[in-house]
């Protein structure tokens, strides 16, 4: 990523998400944030925090607990030259709103024949590791990657979680952005001007030669720390923080696999039919297959409903060890 | 005194002049003709999917559109041919979409069930049912951020009462003051579940005082009655004092679809409301109140047959759509 | 004449004898002491996820729960620990499973929001805001063709009452009149919202009209009261008559979960509120009543505070799961 | 399958899915069908048929339009005692009743210490090819072998709609079973008594030694159609059926592979996030992969709603004749 040379400023993640919608709303009086206890109560991870005092709230506004309606009243408003914003309090809720996602957002413009569109952007805090069990946990955005329509993104850095969100405001189509719920106090450099990171490309965070991990979301930060522990052990690896899982950047993942010849996919959603399947699907149907010198590996959540017992919670995701651990075995594999 | 206003009419059908009246029949007998045609067409075989037809039903899509304004919007159902007509739709462009051409509303893309006329201000049918319902709320948020004075109308069944989304959607409408209009077209089926059935309270717009709106609870086939409270709902959505709910109680004689074999309800039943036939009754009073003389009223329905019989000859010559552009308009560029 | 029908008491509080009283006392001590050391629990990290105190709230959860047979089922929330104790669980193997222990009701894989004692008729709290309400429809079908007797009440919050949820089991509840009790507790807010801008309508029971269903609205911190009523919305589930809809108005005192600053509240309403603490309200009028003297409450909740402490305790000592049995009981076998 | 040796009957798929739900009515009262239509109507697809009349409107139950609830009214009645069989009319309104079935019939038991258990059955009539177009089209199932607790199958032959289905009731865990419209009037043999088709095994529809093709529900058919044609080309197809997505029979299908050395993955789903990648996936990181002498080729469905006109509607999802090109491709590609 270019970026502009401004001031070095360090931002929490939710802060540059905060940043980002005031600046969109700001510049754009289309741009409208809504959902529940997004107004005075800041929001239930402090993400909106003050913005309805800066907007008021005919723009940021709380809606009663009504995941479906709030998802069709997106809709309803993009359709007719809005640019909604809704937050979904916790992605799990999102199984009240399939229907308004999946049937209309998703395929208005195509059932259209191209003559709507459907300007929506839905946050969506997901992920475990706070202690909230197996119906506020959930990694569940492979499921929109499976739907033609909509995109799906996953910032994993305050950077991104500013500039995607921007660059996904700005798109005509619908886009649900998974914010993982503990990265929203990690912090990181954010420019203050209004930036757009593109969407659909992956950003290759570390350059190696061994092994490709690939990650998605915090997974993309774990993956980093291990590499530099890989280093220490002598072993190279190329670090992808996917961003995007719909479209996929498919173009990045091969170009590295082509040079390390070993995959590794890394992600937090239950393992089977998560992202990881088709990330591997796709370099296994192409001409990469043939640079593979290992099979391709998922490390993806255990099938398992995340538990409550934080012991256990832990033990249901990937963790830096088991990154560890696997690029080691894949790049020993050939040596055994 | 112009004709509109001779007396011993009912107010409803005073409140109308000749040209409205005119309009309004001439958009019954289109829909009539228009899904007469449709089945015609299913069993000639020029249509491969299914359709839901609301012959019997057409006072109410055209009594409580025609009160809209130009710029006012309406979201329709899966049985929505009558209210993209009742909204002004072109059937030859109707026709077009049904028969799957690049020419249709929707590029063949759509079909019966998702006929939208975007620019006229159908913002769509919707195949699931209740759909739509949520999405009139975020119509109505737009027009109140947008000041622009519109109104948004949203049809569905009695069936569609029942979801989930018929109450979040009136409850998000009346909290916000929404400029909407909440059509409920009960003809007593959702499919096969009688409405006495399906719920525990005798009328949909029973239910409005669960919402703070008003309840309309009406005889769905009587154009000019429909017309009168649906100017009332609509002025009231117009000027910022917030939805209502309006139930029109109607019937359809067709089978829900094309798989139905009415098992669940009796021709005796359906006879019963053939004989209320909405055109009917308007034509009769018109005649009663010497609005409008038999010649006149033969060559309305005269030239709706004409402009059906059009549409469907300039529908079947249309271009198919060309199987390379399968995956465009997926996404908006 | 024996003691619980002393002259000049409430009917509501005459008809409960002083094991009933004694009884729902204990509870209501229980259920605050529990959530007394639940937050200090939580301070001493001891507690690893969010939790959502029923403060303030304990006439409702015990009151309502008071006519129901043992062999009833109830279905609880996400402010769910008042249910469960009012429903008659351990407190220790409740403190088990919010310490994430192999002991708790739940083996510590589901922590606050998911305690359930399947065998002592708790089906469960949610996680889900109106969760339970469609669930409870299911054990009502179970009820009705398993012809066993039994009575779900099934609880809600004043916020669950917008969910879709609501409206599609309190509909289907009733036409198949199922021997389902629908308890509101409106303690004003869902999380931040206020009852007043999330609805149109006064009350949540005000919504019972539009299934046909009876609606109760309540003083929720009046122990006998809603004992009362809840008797009366049993009896008629029981007898195959139907659900009803019973809304408790209540308070809560802590903020909705942890992260809660208060921020939409006043300091004096919660003052306000606390001043109308339903523990205080019922012993002051039972005392007012000779029915029991100060030294007699006071060893009540001197007892109950004893049971919570040792339920702490005997909670902190229990073995944490072992990480090898991840994935047991994802499928019964 | 061992078939017991009966009488050689005929039944279609829809017939077959009825009579094993009047079997499973008649030997357990626990038993019971509701949903949309499916008493007096007999079902939007005629499934249920006569049952109504047979067991009378307390064990067949229309139910309001209100896909949420009765999928909660099929957990509530399930964990109390009865067996629930739940049709949602298209698989499409499922998106409607996800919260239930993902958050709650899905984690019941894991969420409650295994204390309860969550014994009931939906069916969800899927798919395209009926002209219904992009909201009574879809293909969803992928969406579900992504959530732990539950088993989703995909009968494509009359004889396994009922077996499976009478080894769904009885299982004590929630099973989704998709059944494909276009299936619904193909006959086959199915025995007259209430036999098992056990969940989580393929089945081998035709043996062969060139390549693997794993069809699932309706392209499992084709599959077997096209290896036919494929035979005469002189390539020599293993056709697996899958049958059950989740839980996958992952070793009929590596110990196919590794015989053939290639495969192909036939879905009907959208290509993306589809089924196939799973099983993909799944090969490609186990040992088999050093197996594999080509490239793991997906054919799933288009990225695209599905369109409502039927020429572009059958080129959104897999033909007989793409499965023989992409096999003859997949084949010859060492040889060219
Ligand atoms: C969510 C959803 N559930 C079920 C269906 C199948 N379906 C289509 S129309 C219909 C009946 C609708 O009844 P009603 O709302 O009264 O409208 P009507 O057909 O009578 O005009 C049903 C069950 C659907 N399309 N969408
Ligand atoms: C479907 C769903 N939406 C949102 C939430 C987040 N949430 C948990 S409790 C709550 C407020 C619920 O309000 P109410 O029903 O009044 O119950 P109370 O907390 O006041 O007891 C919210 C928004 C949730 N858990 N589930
Ligand atoms: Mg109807
Ligand atoms: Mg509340």
């Amino acid at each position: 990523m270019l970026e502009p040379a401004t001031e070095i400023r360090e931002l929490s993640y939710a802060e540059a998400v905060r940043e980002a919608l005031g600046q969109a709303m700001e510049a754009d009086e289309r741009v409208f944030l809504f959902g529940e206890d997004v107004g005075v109560y800041g929001g239930a991870f402090g993400v909106s925090g003050d913005l309805v005092h800066r907007f008021g709230t005919d723009r940021v506004i709380d809606t009663p607990i009504s995941e479906l309606g709030i998802a069709g009243a997106a809709v309803g408003a993009a359709i007719t030259g809005m640019r909604p914003v809704l937050e979904i309090q916790f992605s799990d809720f999102v199984t009240l709103a399939m229907e308004q996602l999946v049937n209309q957002a998703a395929k208005i413009r195509f059932m259209f024949g191209g003559k709507a569109s459907v300007p929506m952007v839905v946050r969506l805090p997901g992920g475990s590791g706070t202690g909230a069990a197996a119906q506020h946990s959930q990694s569940l955005e492979a499921w929109f990657a499976h739907v033609p329509g909509l995109k799906v993104l996953q910032p994993s850095t305050p950077h991104d979680a500013k500039g995607m969100l921007l660059a996904a405001i700005d798109d005509p189509n619908p886009v649900l952005i998974f914010e993982h719920k503990l990265l929203y106090k990690t912090k990181g450099h954010v420019p203050a001007e209004a930036y757009r990171v593109p969407i659909g490309k992956a950003a290759i965070r570390r350059e190696g030669t061994d092994v490709t991990i690939v990650g998605s979301s915090i997974m993309a930060r774990k993956a980093e720390a291990a590499a530099e522990r890989l280093a220490s052990d002598g072993i190279s690896a190329e670090v992808i923080d996917l961003r995007s899982i719909r479209p996929i950047d498919f173009a990045t993942i091969a170009e590295s696999v082509r040079k390390t010849h070993r995959l590794l996919v890394v992600y937090e959603g239950v393992k089977t039919m998560g992202i990881g399947a088709e990330i591997s699907a796709m370099i296994a149907e192409s001409e990469v297959f043939d640079f593979l010198d290992a099979p391709i590996i998922r490390l993806g959540g255990a099938d398992v409903p995340i538990p409550y017992n934080p012991v256990l919670e832990k033990a249901a995701v990937p963790q830096e060890d088991d990154i560890v651990a696997a690029a080691t075995n894949l790049v020993r594999r050939g040596e055994a | 005194m112009s004709a509109h206003q001779k007396p011993n009419q009912r107010p409803e059908l005073a409140a109308l002049d000749d040209a409205t009246v005119a309009q309004a029949l001439t958009r019954m007998h289109l829909i009539r003709k228009f899904e007469e045609a449709a089945e015609a067409s299913y069993m000639r075989g020029l249509i491969h999917g299914t359709m839901h037809l609301s012959i019997g039903q057409e006072a109410s899509a055209v009594g409580t559109t025609l009160p809209l304004e130009a710029h006012d919007y309406i979201l329709s159902t899966h049985r929505g041919h009558g209210h993209c007509i009742a909204r002004g739709a072109e059937p030859k462009l109707m026709f077009a979409e049904f028969f799957g051409k690049e020419t249709g509303y929707c590029k063949g893309r759509g079909g019966s069930m998702h006929i939208a006329d975007v620019e006229g201000g159908n913002l769509g049918a919707n195949g699931i049912v209740g759909g739509g319902l949520p999405i009139a709320v975020g119509v109505g948020m737009s027009i109140k951020a947008q000041k622009n004075g519109r109104v948004c109308m949203v049809f569905f069944g009695d069936g569609a009462s029942n979801e989930g989304a018929f109450h979040e959607a009136l409850n998000m409408a009346s909290i916000w003051k929404l400029p909407v209009v909440f059509v409920c077209e009960n003809n007593k089926y959702g499919m096969s579940m009688d409405i006495g059935r399906a719920m525990a309270v005798p009328n949909v717009a029973d239910r409005a005082a669960a919402y703070g709106m008003p309840g309309h609870c009406l005889d769905g086939n009587d154009l000019a009655g429909v017309a009168a409270v649906a100017a009332v709902a609509i002025a009231r959505a117009r000027s910022g004092e917030g939805p209502s709910l309006i139930e029109c109680k109607t019937y359809r004689w067709r089978g829900h679809s094309k798989s139905d074999r009415n098992l669940y309800r009796s021709k005796e039943e359906i006879e019963e409301w053939r004989s209320q036939d909405p055109i009917r009754r308007l034509e009769d009073e018109l005649k009663a109140h010497d609005r409008f003389d038999a010649a006149a009223l033969m060559k309305l329905e005269e030239d709706a047959q004409r402009d059906i019989d059009a549409a469907v000859e300039f529908a079947r010559a249309c271009p198919d759509p060309d199987p390379k552009d399968l995956t465009r308009d997926v996404y908006a560029l």
